[in-house]
């Protein structure tokens, strides 16, 4: 059997993702006429997710490999606030912004090379390693700032990256869409991404293959680090100022559209549109209740609730479509995933 | 058998030294008064660490607890302020209320196979929402915390005459308990088997749905003894309390030795972690130190801690599998002298 | 219908489906009190679905079960179970964190008030370990055991329900063959106490040593119900795969080739797994490394590729030593097949091409981008060469049968321009086809001059390919087969210790 | 500025012989005699030349206000070189800064300081420092059970007066918006409950939305930006911290509508008023954080050195920072130094 005559129902759960979005866009559209499904609240959207994006496209990379990343949010922080405090230093010129940009990626880099190096020669929890981490990173950022809220209206290089519009469309949108791109083509197209998937799918078997497991790991939690300072450094732009305690809990809400994604937390399994599509549905929920005027207080329950709804559905399929396995049809790995974390 | 004894005398071993070491560099530090005080700071975490050390050792894990906590706290506030019950009302409604949230959390791992991270992740938000909904209001409508005078909340958080807090007590009586449940009972067997093989376990006749359930019950009966104690040390429940909390009982866990794929690690372990922390957390307070300093101390410590532990294990068990295989060179010279 | 009161077990017109396909089709099957009966036939035919049906695994589509001359409905392993009905299964089934009398008795744990009374259950299982005296301890943890261990608490674990049908599927996969006949004698025991067996192998030479009557399966149905007496091996493979199997030879001629040295070995050694270990493989020569689990084979060949370290010794590849790694061995044409091919072989999640492409991604693809055309075509290449079932490259292995698996990871290293294969244990829990298919390519490979290094426990697999034979003990050669005929019994008395001077003995 | 501390201690001290009065009044219940010595007792410290710990504990170290609280306090303690000041951090979390409390009654702290996230939620810890003889002195926030003094900011008198501001500028008839703090947090209350009370005044003022921006700058963005989406017309927007008004300013001006509303925020940051002076906001509540510190400082040291008995107050000594509005009109008259 060939992988392209793809059942009606195979069809459908390839895309079962989008169809849920297109469900929830369907429900919004209704229940909010002329409101919704207009280009300007999708422009929102897609603005307030940008940061949420881009921290998952580099956080996807240590969770494929098994492990996970907690750090983001605090490297954000400290990105933005050394990208900051250059631009400041450097009397509020272009080059700063240049130089100040390098600078904090390039600390997202280091940071992300050192939690690497500590996961791949040491067998330690991940979580408790990124989450103790995390907060010694903050304590870091303070001592960078000296607790001082750091201002930076201009350059307008600089404030551009976060409030600009090129042809209507926010520039955080942009990069986010450069980063997907990138992070994308290494995680489908490259053998680099071809070894984190083979390293997450089976350790010992990629080792015994002749991959470099130890850097394969350390180069996915850089690229978490480096995406997770090109977000801190647009969410220090979009509010120009660094502040010490920026992107606090963003990690949650990124390992939370991960998963919601279908990116299986013991690695190997799950795409980066996936876990983009998770960030989709919070972000469009989010949206979605606020235009519906809904109060605050019931949004976390709602969102509790659609979550379990979709994560329920997604699984109900899998499960579904496991009853096909038996003639060889093409299988989608998530589905896999699904069967995996019982 | 041996190898797990090793682990946790390491893991005794770390948390005696650095006790040591904040006894000997602070003077506050080894007081009857700071020990009651720092064993009363870990009971609560501790309390819910013993319910998501039952939940990971089924292979999953209870991001939610926290927020049953909170959820727990909220109830019996608003039964007690807006409502003037009966203070055993209130508490009964939350131990129902904590008994289903145990139930609905087993209902998506168990039922709807769910993966236990983002079904418990999934309940946080719905337990936090319902907390919100549950909040006092002012008469203007805005969300207000109150402090409770209930007499019995009050005896929740008291202590006994030389300073022992009941907390203490509590958490101690649940660990003992737990530990036995979990090493002496037939569902303490199935809670290992379960996490450890579940194919195996189903196949020796354990029901993997009655085990997960089990387990997210006692976490969320955990997280309802947690609340009482929580009202009683703080008389008042805000929309935010024991948020996050579960982070820090995940963290105990692990660090006494629960691994999140399941099958191992016990209360015990689980305690010392819970110790550790906040002997770690109570003593950086008790230097001079800036915040920041006290958030990068904390948290390097940690970080040693775990370079520490994971290096040694490297060591121990390269050690060990070559004894091992000269054990096993041993037993195959017996056989074959047969 | 008639009864045979003989019967303790009789399946009648047992269907089952999956998504539309047959897994059984009208299968009648019988077992009878006190005797051993071997289930046949190749993967996929059907006899675990058989076993699972029988056990409550799987619920029947159609057909009749009868225990006892009563009709039964087993819907779950607990009704199963209460009948008397115990198995071990052929992937290990234990829970590796627990002690080998918790493993035992689990899921009929001797309780009071939900209470383990832990003594009292300790005691029964040590004396059933002492009962069939293995090397065991009721408090031992499962996961610190060495695999034949782990297969004889798996034994004691069925025997312990005083069951009335021990269903065996693969039990000797993973034993020396000392083990194995420890097991027999077991098994010998149990028939004289009336306890039926269902026993399911791949070695037909142990199929006929033990049972008394075979049923063979093919694609989902009953080929035929014989009495051991009345057949003989070739029969049943023909029955098996319908086609004619050469009979695999009870001895083989040796010789040491005069090609050209590609790996060679001086005075290897590893604290703890083995030591001093010397010798040559030749260009196009199958040498194989015979001995018990556990004297150091496998530890050797892991070394060579560079994946553990070594204390002292060289390993030279072309007359040349090179840096110990897995990569620059993977560069200078090594391929490791290796011992347990679920946790070391292949990622279960990922499909076919992904798993052989792993190994060739420096001809894949350029400055780092794969070309996805060319990967594909080397999957559909593999499927070709290594005649993959379904032949479905984009499945993922984890869904393959055994062999296909093993399969999979061969083809990693069938693309490439090998110099020298590792293969460790190729064909264990592989069925007969399959196993053949597997020694042809071994055979094609060295017939390409490349150099071949075996680790196999099973002697007539060793008399099967091998050009040159060595014997490891307790981590070292104790001896090496070099040129003459040798035969099983030289290799097992040699291997076991049994043999002293074994050199004569070889050169008969 | 000197001035008016001046004036507030003379204000402080005839509060607490109030206090004192008060508490002698309201516990008529017990003995006399017993309390009268109850609300007087020896000093247990001289502050000139004991060495003393002060303790400073924000709800969230890192933000702007609570930074130039503990600067305040630490610019008025370095006056004492036998004072050791240290800050522990409430990191958002109200329990913390009861454990926090707890923690410094053992290490047998002098006097704290205390800006609590929650008020009820600190209320056991504050009892129980109070009992063990030291004083706790709030800011901003009171702690819902009586203690040695509050230093407030007038959340309440705060959202008033932004909520009068704001009606007048639209001459009374208009529609506004509210991006609200974290559910649940006192000040957001307070700030709350003011600004309904100033526009109940005037009827023709609708509040068509009120969502919560969780006291984040980006978040508040969003918020902001859905709200624009939502309604055509919005007169203002009223933002229960300066950070979220900056991220509603932003949104504003992203969507081209900034002449359409007035923006106001509240805390009076050194950012907020730059984007006043830029005209990106209307308006924000400034209040004096370094003041206000060390005015609390100022009556720590008084309460350690002080022969008042604190823990038998039945009432909190209050006293109030006054609110000042600031628009583009009088953002020059806070200089440079008062910026925080």
């Amino acid at each position: 059997m060939k992988g392209k005559n793809l059942s009606v129902a195979q069809l459908l759960y390839k895309y079962r993702q989008l169809l849920i979005l297109a469900a929830l866009c369907i429900f919004f559209a209704a229940a909010l006429p002329g409101m919704f499904f207009t280009m300007s609240n999708f422009r929102s959207i897609l603005y307030s997710m940008s940061l949420y994006g881009l921290m998952i496209c580099g956080a996807t990379f240590p969770v494929l490999l098994g492990g996970i990343d907690r750090t983001v949010g605090a490297v954000a922080a400290l990105s933005g606030a050394i990208c900051c405090m250059i631009i400041v230093n450097s009397g509020y010129t272009n080059q700063g912004v240049v130089l100040g940009i390098l600078a904090g990626v390039g600390v997202g880099m280091l940071s992300g090379i050192i939690h690497g190096v500590i996961v791949a020669h040491f067998d330690i929890p991940a979580f408790l390693l990124t989450l103790a981490t995390s907060q010694v990173i903050y304590g870091l950022v303070q001592v960078t700032t000296g607790k001082e809220l750091i201002v930076v209206m201009k350059p307008a290089l600089f404030t551009d990256i976060g409030a600009k519009r090129i042809l209507e469309i926010p520039v955080p949108v942009y990069v986010l869409l450069i980063c997907f791109i990138v992070a994308y083509f290494l995680l489908n197209h490259s053998t680099y991404g071809r070894r984190i998937y083979s390293v997450g799918g089976n350790r010992e078997a990629s080792k015994l293959s002749g991959i470099n497991v130890k850097r394969t790991t350390i180069t996915a939690y850089m690229m978490s680090g480096m995406m997770a300072a090109i977000a801190g450094i647009v969410l220090s732009s979009m509010n120009q100022q660094a502040l010490s305690y920026a992107a606090d809990g963003y990690e949650n809400d990124v390992l939370a559209a991960i998963v919601v994604g279908g990116v299986s937390l013991r690695g190997g399994a799950g795409t980066l549109q996936g876990a983009i599509f998770g960030s989709l549905l919070i972000g469009m929920l989010n949206n979605g209740l606020r235009l519906m005027g809904v109060e605050s207080i019931y949004h976390n329950f709602i969102k509790g609730i659609i979550i379990i709804a979709a994560v329920a559905a997604d699984m109900y399929s899998s499960y579904q479509m496991s009853g096909l396995k038996h003639r060889g049809g093409k299988k989608h790995p998530h589905k896999q995933a699904a069967g995996e974390n019982q | 058998m041996r190898q797990e004894m090793l682990r946790r005398y390491i893991s005794f071993g770390l948390l005696a030294a650095l006790v040591l070491a904040f006894s000997l560099t602070s003077e506050f530090f080894f007081t009857s008064n700071n020990i009651y005080n720092l064993l009363r700071e870990s009971s609560i975490v501790g309390i819910l660490a013993i319910g998501i050390t039952m939940t990971i050792i089924t292979g999953g894990n209870d991001l939610s607890c926290g927020a049953l906590l909170g959820l727990d706290a909220m109830v019996i506030s608003r039964l007690l302020y807006v409502n003037e019950a009966n203070v055993w009302i209130a508490i009964t409604a939350a131990l129902a209320v904590s008994l289903l949230g145990g139930l609905f959390n087993g209902f998506l791992v168990a039922i709807l196979r769910i993966p236990d991270f983002i079904a418990t992740l999934s309940s946080k938000f719905v337990f936090s929402g319902l907390t919100l909904m549950f909040a006092i209001r002012s008469a203007t409508g805005m969300i207000t915390t109150k402090t409770l005078s209930d007499p019995t909340i009050k005896w929740f958080g008291g202590k006994l005459d030389f300073g022992l807090y009941y907390v203490t007590i509590a958490f101690f009586a649940l660990a003992i308990l737990s530990q036995f449940l979990l090493k002496n009972t037939r569902l303490g067997v199935h809670t290992y088997a379960i996490g450890s093989n579940r194919n195996s376990a189903e196949l020796s006749g354990i029901s993997y749905i009655k085990t997960k359930f089990a387990a997210f019950v006692m976490s969320g009966f955990c997280a309802f003894v947690g609340s009482l104690f929580f009202l009683g040390k703080i008389r008042a429940a805000d929309t935010e309390s024991g948020i996050g909390m579960e982070f820090q009982a995940i963290s105990a866990a692990v660090i006494g030795g629960c691994a999140f794929t399941g099958g191992r690690g016990d209360v015990v372990g689980t305690v010392i972690g819970v110790l550790f922390l906040k002997v770690l957390e109570n003593g950086v307070l008790k230097f001079n130190l800036s915040t920041e300093m006290q958030k990068v101390l904390t948290g390097s410590v940690i970080v040693i801690m775990l370079v520490f532990d994971a290096a040694y294990n490297k060591y121990m068990q390269a050690k060990t599998s070559k004894s091992a295989v000269i054990a096993r060179e041993k037993r195959e010279k017996k056989v074959g002298a047969q | 219908m008639m009864h045979n009161p003989e019967n303790l077990v009789e399946m009648r017109g047992i269907d089952k489906r999956f998504a539309h396909v047959y897994a059984l089709k009208s299968v009648d099957f019988e077992i009878r009190r006190g005797e051993v009966h071997s289930l046949l036939g190749e993967n996929g035919a059907g006899k675990s679905t058989l076993i699972k049906v029988l056990t409550g695994v799987y619920p029947k589509d159609g057909g009749e079960i009868y225990f006892d001359g009563k009709p039964v409905e087993i819907n779950s392993r607990d009704d199963a179970f209460n009948l008397g009905i115990a198995c071990i299964f052929q992937e290990l089934s234990l829970v590796p964190t627990l002690t080998v009398a918790q493993n035992i008795m689990l899921g009929k744990e001797k309780a009071k008030l939900g209470v383990l009374q832990k003594k009292s259950m300790n005691r029964e299982v040590s004396e059933l370990i002492k009962r069939f005296d293995f090397p065991l301890r009721a408090e031992d943890v499962v996961e610190t055991l060495s695999v034949a261990q782990r297969q004889m608490v798996e034994i004691l674990k069925a025997l312990s329900t005083n069951a009335s049908l021990i269903i065996m599927d693969e039990p000797t996969a993973s034993l020396s063959s000392k083990e194995s006949e420890m097991l027999f004698r077991i098994i010998g025991q149990l028939r004289e106490k009336g306890v039926s067996i269902l026993y399911i192998s791949h070695r037909l030479e142990e199929v006929f040593q033990l049972s008394d009557r075979i049923t063979v399966l093919r694609d989902g149905q009953l080929v035929g119900v014989v009495p051991k007496e009345e057949i003989v091996p070739a029969d049943v493979i023909r029955m098996m795969i319908g086609k004619e199997l050469s009979e695999a030879t009870a001895s083989r001629p040796l010789k040491v080739s005069d090609a050209h040295t590609v790996l060679q070995v001086r005075n290897l050694t590893r604290l703890g797994s083995f030591e001093d270990v010397s010798f040559e493989v030749k260009a196009g020569e199958v040498l194989v490394l015979a001995g018990l689990v556990g004297s150091g084979r496998t530890e050797v060949l892991r070394s060579v590729y560079g994946a553990d370290p070594i204390d002292s010794g060289t390993v030279l590849f072309e007359g040349k030593p090179y840096r110990h790694s897995v990569s620059t061995a993977i560069r200078l044409g090594f391929g490791l097949i290796p011992e347990d091919r679920r946790t070391q072989g292949f990622a279960p999640l990922l499909s076919g091409t992904r798993n052989v492409a792993v190994t060739n991604y420096d001809k894949l693809s350029r400055l780092g981008v794969v070309n996805a055309k060319k990967e594909k075509q080397l999957g559909e290449t593999m499927v070709k060469l290594v005649d993959l079932r379904p032949a479905n490259p984009t499945v993922p292995v984890g869904n393959l049968s055994g062999g296909n698996q093993q399969k999979v990871v061969l083809g990693k290293w069938l693309t490439r321009d090998l110099k020298v294969i590792l293969i460790d244990e190729p064909t264990v829990g592989i069925d007969v086809g399959a196993k053949d298919e597997i020694y042809n390519f071994i055979e094609q490979l060295a017939a390409r001059g490349v150099a071949v290094l075996l680790v196999s426990s099973d002697v007539a697999e060793v008399l099967r390919v091998a050009t040159r034979i060595l014997v490891m003990r307790n981590g070292k050669v104790v001896h090496e087969f070099n040129d003459g005929v040798v035969t099983q019994e030289n290799i097992l008395l040699v291997s076991s210790g049994m043999a002293e001077d074994h050199r004569t003995e070889a050169k008969e | 500025m000197k001035k008016i501390i001046a004036l507030m201690l003379i204000m402080l001290l005839a509060f607490s012989f109030a206090a004192c009065g008060g508490s002698d009044n309201g516990g008529g219940s017990g003995s006399d005699g017993s309390q009268a010595e109850g609300i007087f007792r020896d000093p247990k410290k001289n502050p000139y030349s004991d060495e003393l710990k002060i303790a400073w504990i924000p709800s969230d170290a890192p933000a702007a206000n609570c930074v130039a609280w503990g600067a305040g306090i630490e610019r008025e303690l370095s006056y004492w070189s036998n004072v050791t000041f240290n800050t522990f951090d409430g990191e958002r979390d109200a329990e913390k800064q009861s454990s926090i409390i707890q923690d410094l009654i053992v290490q047998e702290y002098d006097a704290i300081i205390l800006q609590p996230y929650v008020s009820s939620t600190v209320a056991v810890a504050v009892e129980d420092a109070e009992a063990a003889g030291i004083p706790v002195i709030c800011i901003n926030i009171d702690a819902d059970s009586p203690h040695s003094a509050l230093v407030a900011m007038t959340d309440y008198e705060a959202g008033y007066a932004i909520g009068v501001e704001m009606a007048e500028s639209v001459g009374g008839e208009g529609n506004f918006v509210v991006i609200q703090a974290t559910p649940g947090a006192t000040r957001g209350e307070n700030l709350e409950e003011g600004f309904q009370a100033a526009i109940a005044n005037y009827p023709g003022i609708t509040i068509l939305d009120e969502q919560t921006g969780e006291w984040n700058s980006e978040k508040a963005n969003a918020v902001m930006t859905d709200f624009l989406t939502k309604y055509d017309s919005i007169d203002g927007v009223f933002c229960h911290n300066d950070q979220m008004a900056e991220g509603a300013a932003t949104a504003v001006q992203t969507a081209g509508r900034l002449g359409e509303m007035s923006i106001w925020g509240a805390n009076g940051e050194a950012k907020a008023l730059e984007y006043i002076e830029q005209g990106l906001m209307t308006g924000t509540v400034y209040t004096d954080c370094y003041d206000q510190g060390a005015t609390a400082a100022r009556l720590a040291m008084m309460f350690i050195g002080g022969n008042l008995d604190t823990s038998q107050f039945t009432q909190t000594l209050q006293i109030k920072m006054p609110p000042i509005v600031v628009t583009s009109e009088n953002v020059a008259s806070i200089t440079e130094d008062m910026r925080w």
